[in-house]
């Protein structure tokens, strides 16, 4: 069905196999094609700009769209003419920081986007840089010119709270415009990358192609393993390389020891917003336990620092296992217990019972990913729909809610929790004997390759071009929070101001992946004080 | 005057989340720095100590002089993490400005700040453990462990030159062949042709 | 003689006030498998504070915004004369009740006054909140005079301890109980200064001395509260009177810090709601006790 | 009544936190801490300092004093381990020290100095003397007598004895 989609519009099939299909799409029939595909219930993963300069015409960019439905992912590539593509925004929604971005970092201008705004480049960014162009060197750092000041609309009633970019509730540098009316959100607008530390730029220019599964596992400290699980799957996708079985298990414990860690330190940071301090301690209690078992793994506690292209550092032997098994079968008993009382918690409830609304219609045009969309009622897991690691030999469900408020979100991750220890159970009976890593390959030049993980957030793509010499042509991780970010203004709005910080943290936002909040008053008449407010915050970091 | 009562602003300088976890971290069940007095705060005007972590990133570095001068003085700074400490793996990318040693060159060049009392407390993460460690450092509880180590190796060009060749004459007199001989490097490999 | 019992009262409380903080942080810890910092902690964090230099903001209006920590203080060290603590002494006048009640809320006024000449909108919005919390308490406040006043038919503290024992003694008891608790700003009533919200509201832009000011009022405010609960029901023969007072403070600090460890906070609105309801209480207690009961 | 069980809970756990700094605490076997160069082992090869992803290791010749200098800047290093598996003579080693802390970005420097050799033919220092030693023992003997030649002049000298064979002998 896909493959006619493609035909009909000229599309000239690159590579196709049983979870990838590349074409090439010409300029025009863009649109088209994004139409059509996203009628066909592909959504939108991600888009990546690529100077391709280097290996044949010209600049272009690759839109990835996710089918569920056949577990394929389709690329679809389109070269610019005169540095222009057509903007596929107007059609699908999530298409708009993908675009952005590929105008920012490589320079196309996309024709028709509703809003053509720098996303990622700090405001003193000189105009008409684009750090990913072949020609710019990695350590080049421009002076900074004067930001252009953006346009605001003055009104005298209107008093803007900005909430960050350095807030308690977050420990991350974010930011978000909220207007309000009393303590009522009318407007939400979200502004950042505060995080932005050029690492495609230094992937493709400093690092060697082994030396970058430590730069992925960088992109977050919370999610790193599966980043760096989705680099080495895009690799030995792109050079057909066989990874052994044991290797494969093995990425599946830590996989999932670290969802168990990510997901307990995100309750702890709920609980810790709703003001509940003693649900923060027990849960990062239950917590600490997982991340000594990391250490005992893999020799530290957060960045693990396992993961080579085509395998794994460090075998897990007998008493190893068991150790596992000790705390996993512990900490489950552990979880129930506290969980089962929490929820009893009338006050809690309150607060995360229907606060927070995203309907499944909407969040499907934005193309939000894992625990988010779960909890809106779509079912959607790279686990399932596209096994990778050892997904595909284990018997795990996926958990689903249709209410898509913030209580749904808190619920679909306690049982992905419960799930995740279950895996743990399977994988530990079922680990395999043999090697750990594969060795022995060749890296094809320019070969494209894609790797997908389910991170604790959602959805995980890295896309890579190789290149010779043990190097990477193009390589673009998209994180899970990049698609979630963007649905934040529908919860957002029409909520009391207290609970913006739990509605933001419902999405367990990780800025680092992918960054602030400023509330304005817009009740008319009601200056609730005088003088210049936004300064105040300001000066200490608006 | 920080023995006892240490209140810290935390600042996210364009870390990864690993360092900000162990921060937080800190404060669970099992660190639990409230008993030494350390305390976390929103605010950095109730701060005595700011804890940076991250490589301070281009966008992020006018607010971090900002944070650090809404400080009151006298103040300390925790580099934390070895982003913080030297920029990490991205110390020379076009986004960052590269860890607490390059931002003070930048606050003295162009605010004319003088670099408070800091404390680098390296790791990839640190572990909890190391950052309490730090402060601990930091009140003089503890003794510091690292130091700088210089090795300069003494033997000079003769002496080594002799050693050298009494081995390669040994070997050549006897004409006997090492066992396990690999050429493993270029220069091996050149000499063979 | 009276004044200098009254000094060793205020003495007292100036002394006690953190330290009954430090034992609640105490207790919180125990109760969240945690060690916690030690009982004098609270005095350390307080002695720094007093250390560290103050900075005015840029945009506050300088004189209301430092005048209003002094005022606070002030506010609350009257009102720690005029009632009787540690011993059954105090300034007397009729309707120091009245005085009382008003010199804790002339404190919290001060309080929101500060914070909204800082210029902080995160102060703002916390003193917005602060304020509209009190005006609801308020009104549950009033009525638990009342009975109180009805009852003893008198508004003297030395005609009101220990109330007479009825049905609506009682329940204005209970009432005042709770009363204490959501005055003294705790979760999940500290809506106010919700930390991971408004990051700690009315205090976020003062420093050092005015903050320190500010946090002693807090301390010395909860202790007063204590006092004036613990006046209604301890006896009046002195000997008992002091045990039984430090015994009662430490009672009420631990199940108030454990209540307060165990709770999530309220939305503002769901607050109020619940302070509308209690007011309601309040007036079925009052009308109860103008039946007699 | 959950809140009940839960701080029932609370008490029935106990305290769970540790005594450290004032005891020390253990750290699980293979943990990643400080790497140290052992510099009587190290032969300054500069495996590690390629392999290292964030450039904490350095590898520079000073061509003036003779000495190549490999720099090891901890407030860099991200602790994967890498320079302890490309190290041909186990140098590297990762400890299990995790105390790092320090007042002064100073000490996070180690620096280890080695003498290089000076080219027999053209006189510039082009590899340490471990180095060579190291690869001298891997080589037959009669292939060692161009060791102390840097590899220029090694390429020059080479492709001088294959033309004079060649040539049966004669320069060509």
């Amino acid at each position: 069905m896909i493959l006619d989609i493609l035909r009909k519009n000229d599309a000239e099939v690159i590579r196709h196999d049983e979870r990838l299909i590349i074409t090439s799409v010409p300029n025009e029939k863009l649109e088209e094609v994004a139409k059509e595909l996203f009628s066909a219930n592909c959504y939108y993963a991600t888009g990546v700009g690529v100077d391709e300069r280097g290996m044949s015409q010209g600049f272009a960019i690759y839109h990835i769209f996710n089918s569920e439905n056949e577990g394929k992912y389709i690329v679809i590539k389109t070269f610019a003419r005169n540095l222009t593509i057509p903007s596929i925004t107007p059609v699908i929604e999530g298409a708009n920081w993908a675009e952005r971005e590929a105008m920012d970092m490589i320079g196309i201008k996309f024709d028709g986007h509703p809003e053509p705004e720098r996303l990622i480049l700090p405001d003193d960014w000189p105009e008409g840089l684009h750090p990913l162009r072949k020609d710019f060197p990695y350590n080049k750092r421009p002076p900074s010119i004067k930001p252009k000041s953006r346009v605001k609309k003055k009104d005298p009633n209107t008093i803007e709270v900005p909430v960050g970019p350095y807030h308690p509730a977050l420990h991350e540098p974010e930011s978000f415009e909220l207007y309000i009316k009393g303590e009522e959100i009318v407007e939400a607008k979200y502004k950042g990358f505060h995080v932005h530390r050029g690492m495609e730029k230094l992937a493709e220019s400093r690092m060697t192609i082994n030396q970058i599964p430590f730069l992925a596992e960088r992109i977050c400290g919370i999610c790193g393993f599966t980043h760096s699980c989705a680099y080495c799957q895009a690799v030995e996708d792109a050079a057909k390389i066989d990874v052994p079985e044991r290797a494969l298990y093995i990425r599946t414990l830590l996989l999932e020891i670290e969802r168990i860690h990510s997901h307990l330190l995100w309750f702890g940071v709920v609980f810790h917003l709703l003001g509940f301090e003693s649900g923060f301690m027990h849960t990062w209690r239950i917590r600490e336990d997982f991340m000594n078992l990391a250490e005992i793994l893999t020799g530290n506690r957060k960045t693990y620092g396992m993961n080579l292209i085509g395998g794994v550092r460090r075998a897990i032997d007998e008493s190893k296992k068991r150790k596992v098994m000790r705390i996993v079968e512990g900490s489950k008993r552990d979880t129930v217990e506290i969980f089962d009382n929490v929820m009893g918690m009338r006050e809690l409830l309150n607060r995360m019972e229907n606060v927070g609304v995203l309907p499944k219609k909407e969040a499907r045009g934005i193309g939000v990913v894992g625990p988010t969309a779960r909890g809106s009622g779509i079912d959607t897991d790279v686990r399932i729909d596209h096994p990778y690691a050892a997904y595909g030999e284990l018997e795990f469900k996926v958990p689903v809610y249709k209410t898509g408020d913030v209580l749904s979100r808190v619920l679909v991750r306690y049982e992905e929790v419960l799930e995740s220890f279950w895996i743990i159970e399977q994988v530990l009976d079922q680990l395999p004997q043999g090697d750990i890593i594969n060795e022995n390959y060749k890296i094809p030049e320019f070969a494209i390759g894609l790797g997908a993980t389910e991170a604790p957030r959602g959805e995980d793509v890295h896309f890579l071009i190789t290149e010779r010499e043990n190097k990477v042509y193009r390589w673009h991780p998209r994180a899970p929070t990049y698609n979630n970010l963007p649905a934040l203004p529908i919860m957002l709005v029409g909520e009391k101001l207290a609970d913006a910080p739990v509605i933001i943290g419902s999405i367990d936002p990780c800025f680092s992946c992918t960054d602030h909040v400023s509330i304005i008053d817009a009740e008319r008449g009601k200056i609730l004080w005088k003088g210049p407010l936004n300064e105040g915050v300001r000066t200490w970091g608006g | 005057m920080f023995e006892k009562s240490l209140w810290v602003f935390h600042l996210n300088s364009g870390s990864c989340n690993g360092c900000d976890i162990e921060v937080l971290n800190i404060f669970a069940p099992r660190q639990d720095v409230e008993r030494f007095g350390i305390k976390l705060v929103g605010s950095p005007r109730h701060a005595d100590a700011i804890a940076f972590t991250g490589p301070i990133t281009r966008e992020s570095l006018p607010k971090a002089v900002e944070a650090l001068k809404a400080v009151p003085e006298p103040k300390l700074l925790l580099a934390i993490g070895s982003c913080a400490c030297g920029g990490g793996i991205w110390y020379d990318t076009y986004a960052v400005i590269g860890g607490v040693k390059e931002f003070y060159k930048i606050l003295k060049e162009e605010y004319n700040i003088e670099p408070p009392t800091t404390i680098y407390i390296p790791g990839c993460p640190p572990k909890p453990e190391a950052i309490i460690y730090g402060v601990a450092l930091a009140r003089k509880a503890v003794k510091q462990k690292q130091k700088k180590e210089i090795y300069i190796e003494e033997l000079n060009e003769d002496m080594r030159r002799e050693i050298a060749e009494i081995l390669f004459s040994e070997a050549k007199g006897t004409r006997h062949f090492l066992p396990n001989i690999v050429v493993k490097t270029k220069e091996g490999e050149e000499s063979e042709s | 003689m009276n004044i200098i019992f009254m000094a060793i009262n205020l003495a007292f409380a100036l002394i006690i006030a953190p330290l009954i903080d430090g034992f609640e942080r105490k207790v919180r810890a125990r109760l969240q498998n945690r060690r916690g910092p030690s009982i004098f902690q609270t005095w350390w964090d307080l002695i720094k504070l007093f250390r560290r230099p103050s900075i005015e903001p840029r945009d506050s209006v300088k004189s209301f915004y430092i005048m209003a920590p002094y005022l606070t203080f002030t506010a609350i060290l009257t009102a720690c004369l005029i009632l009787p603590t540690l011993l059954p002494h105090s300034l007397n006048f009729a309707g120091d009740l009245i005085v009382v009640i008003y010199m804790v809320s002339l404190a919290t006024f001060g309080f929101s006054i500060g914070a909204f000449s800082s210029g902080n909108p995160y102060a703002q919005i916390g003193s917005s909140r602060e304020l509209s919390l009190f005006m609801s308490e308020e009104l549950v406040l009033a009525f638990v005079v009342g009975v109180i006043a009805l009852i003893s038919r008198s508004l003297s503290f030395e005609h009101l301890f220990p109330l007479p024992l009825r049905i609506s003694s009682i329940l204005a008891l209970a009432l005042l109980f709770v009363i204490i608790y959501v005055t003294s700003s705790r979760i999940p009533f500290d809506i106010p200064e919700a930390e991971p919200e408004i990051i700690e509201g009315p205090l976020i832009e003062y420093s050092g001395r005015h903050l320190a000011l500010l946090l002693y009022f807090i301390h010395l405010k909860r202790f007063l509260l204590y006092g004036l609960f613990l006046n209604f029901i301890l006896p009046e023969k002195p000997g008992i009177r002091i045990g039984g007072f430090l015994i009662g403070l430490v009672i009420l600090s631990l199940v108030y810090s454990s209540l307060e460890a165990y709770y999530g906070r309220f939305r503002i609105d769901q607050a109020i709601r619940l302070m509308k309801k209690l007011s309601f209480v309040a007036f079925i207690v009052w009308i109860m006790a103008m039946v007699g009961w | 009544m959950g809140r009940l069980r839960l701080i029932g809970k609370a008490i029935s756990i106990g305290r769970v936190t540790e005594k450290y700094p004032f005891a020390p605490i253990e750290v699980p076997e293979g943990f990643r801490g400080k790497p140290v160069i052992n510099p009587d082992e190290c032969i300054g090869c500069s495996a590690c300092a390629n392999a290292c992803p964030p450039q904490a290791l350095q590898v520079y010749d000073d061509l003036k004093r003779g000495i190549r200098v490999i720099h090891f800047f901890l407030g860099r290093c991200i602790f994967c381990a890498r320079c302890q598996d490309v190290c041909p003579t186990d140098a590297i080693r990762l400890t299990k020290e995790f105390e790092l802390a320090t007042l002064s970005e100073e000490d996070l420097h180690q620096v280890v100095e080695l003498q290089m050799v000076r080219c027999k033919e053209c006189g510039r220092p082009f590899d340490t003397f471990r180095h060579v030693i190291y690869l001298a023992k891997e080589l037959p003997p009669e292939q060692r007598t161009m060791m102390f030649l840097c590899p220029e002049c090694r390429a020059k000298k080479a492709s001088k004895i294959i033309s004079f064979a060649k040539g049966g002998g004669k320069i060509v």
